[in-house]
């Protein structure tokens, strides 16, 4: 399946634009500003069921954010570099 | 043959980016490469054969025309996003020989590219 | 596995040299070849004039630390004489080419990874 | 008065931010991506009464509206180096 | 005596504005000039003591901190955007000496400087 | 009237610079004082070494036509040296300088107008 990155603030069109395509078994993964998603209570709700949800640690923590306040699976470079390699697809 | 996707999001008039997107989808003709242009949010003002950018000093829409046509270049726009503007089916330029896609064929359409470039 | 990076904005200004650099760099680190386009505003990060402050990272530099591990570098041509970057510029290891370039690395990369603008 | 500049989309949060500045008797001026705001029906109900609104002609005229599509006053440039003249201040 | 406001919308972290508002801001004292620096939208999350743009490689915003305090330059952030981001009154860094304008304030606000400059 | 305008995105990406030299050309043209201050990446308009393609608008040779009709050019000297303009590469008629400059320009001016990032 794909992997979408997601690196625009939750204010941003594109944004929602690309939770939408995330499909069953799609990982969506926040990078840059894309990572204020990552704090939101509902960002569950923003995509369809059976989508995996990652943040990027570094981008994160260096917003201010404390990694408890995450309502996603955080993963570092390294783990970013993990989903490119089982993420058949990349959507960015 | 591998499918490649160039998705334009930006407003067609003053950024580069629905130019760039044509550019390089022309170019992916050189390798046994399938482009497509896809113009969602804003940059589906493009279509309308009244959108001019060349109006104030920018590249013209228009000059990618003649490379659509030569290559049989798919151009799509999403059908919610010509709704919201408003733009009917009469003012589309006929030379982008637009396919509509709606909001729910989204995900299926573009997962359905091997290689998806977002400008 | 053969990995693309393309940048589209402009370094410094925006985090995403910053980004593709970081993510080349644990690419490296498991084994896969790295390649970044870059594209639009973003070819001024291979112009080795760029002189930041002495407090701020210098990405031109990394940029060519990053070819000297294999990294492939390669900058858009007419991208670059739309910013009046000239080939005596660039950094070393780098290489302008185009889209004709493009295509081959969407066609040769497994994974391509565009960071929009 | 002021004369405000909205030069970003309706879809930005900044465009948002600045019509929410604008007080009675100043000027909003639509430019760039701005004048989508002059197509839009309710786009007078944006701002607090007795706000003036305008947009560049050559942007709207450019991006494929009609004159008759506005919903504001429409200006060239000349108009909007009047307008400057006009307001001694400027928020952009 | 003219008043300056540097007013900035975008993130902190990965984009030059903040650091680039307040280099702009202590430029003026050279002048006749009154500046004073205002967060909003997603800028606010600058306040956070937590907030470091140098863990990711950038230039940090601490830099600021021993101007602010030298030349006693304003900084001033919008009370629901602050509410937005759920950031508390302990976790803003004190150098900052924050001060809080609420969203209908804001008009007023910012009619009151002379010159406005939006980063 | 001494009028100034700020811009703070590079050329030809967006239309920024675009928008200030034909407003510029207004205000010229109704007899008053135009200074134009780049600022970030807009200071790769004021770089002579840009060749855009023949099609395309040349927007250096536009600021230096505007700064032969009276125009300021200003570019913020250190946002210079992070985009590699040196000295010898800055258009006829414009000049280094930065935020001291700014600021005069924003005590100064009668109007400053700011095109936001």
């Amino acid at each position: 399946m794909a992997l979408i990155i997601v690196k625009k603030s939750p204010s941003e069109k594109i944004s929602e634009f690309l939770l939408n395509l995330a499909l069953p078994q799609d990982k969506v993964l926040f990078v840059q500003d894309g990572v204020i998603f990552a704090a939101c209570k509902n960002v569950k709700n923003l995509v369809k069921e059976g989508v995996e949800l990652f943040a990027l640690k570094e981008d994160f923590i260096a917003r201010g954010f404390d990694e408890k306040d995450s309502e996603v699976t955080l993963v570092d470079y390294d783990g970013w570099a993990e989903l490119i390699e089982k993420e058949e697809k990349v959507i960015s | 043959m591998k499918k490649v996707l160039f998705a334009v999001y930006t407003s067609p008039v003053g950024s580069i980016w629905i130019n760039e997107a044509f550019r390089s989808a022309f170019g992916m003709y050189g390798e046994d490469l399938e482009p497509a242009v896809l113009f969602v949010e804003e940059a589906v003002l493009a279509v309308r054969s009244s959108c001019k950018p060349e109006l104030i000093g920018c590249l013209p829409l228009a000059m990618t025309f003649k490379y659509i046509e030569k290559y049989q270049t798919p151009v799509y726009a999403v059908k919610e996003d010509l709704d919201k503007f408003n733009i009917k089916e009469d003012e589309i330029a006929p030379q982008w020989n637009l396919k509509i896609v709606s909001k729910d064929e989204l995900p299926e359409f573009v997962h359905s590219f091997d290689k998806v470039v977002i400008f | 596995m053969h990995v693309t990076i393309q940048v589209n904005v402009p370094p410094y200004t925006n985090e995403d040299m910053d980004t593709a650099i970081h993510l080349a760099e644990a690419l490296l680190k498991r084994g896969h070849k790295v390649s970044i386009f870059l594209f639009a505003d973003s070819v001024l990060a291979a112009n080795k004039l760029v002189k930041p402050m002495k407090v701020d990272r210098n990405i031109p530099s990394k940029l060519r630390e990053l070819s000297e591990k294999g990294v492939e570098v390669h900058i858009c041509g007419l991208c670059a004489q739309y910013r009046g970057i000239g080939e005596d510029m660039k950094i070393e290891g780098s290489d302008f080419s185009g889209v004709p370039e493009m295509a081959a690395l969407i066609y040769n990369s497994d994974r391509y990874i565009n960071l929009l603008p």
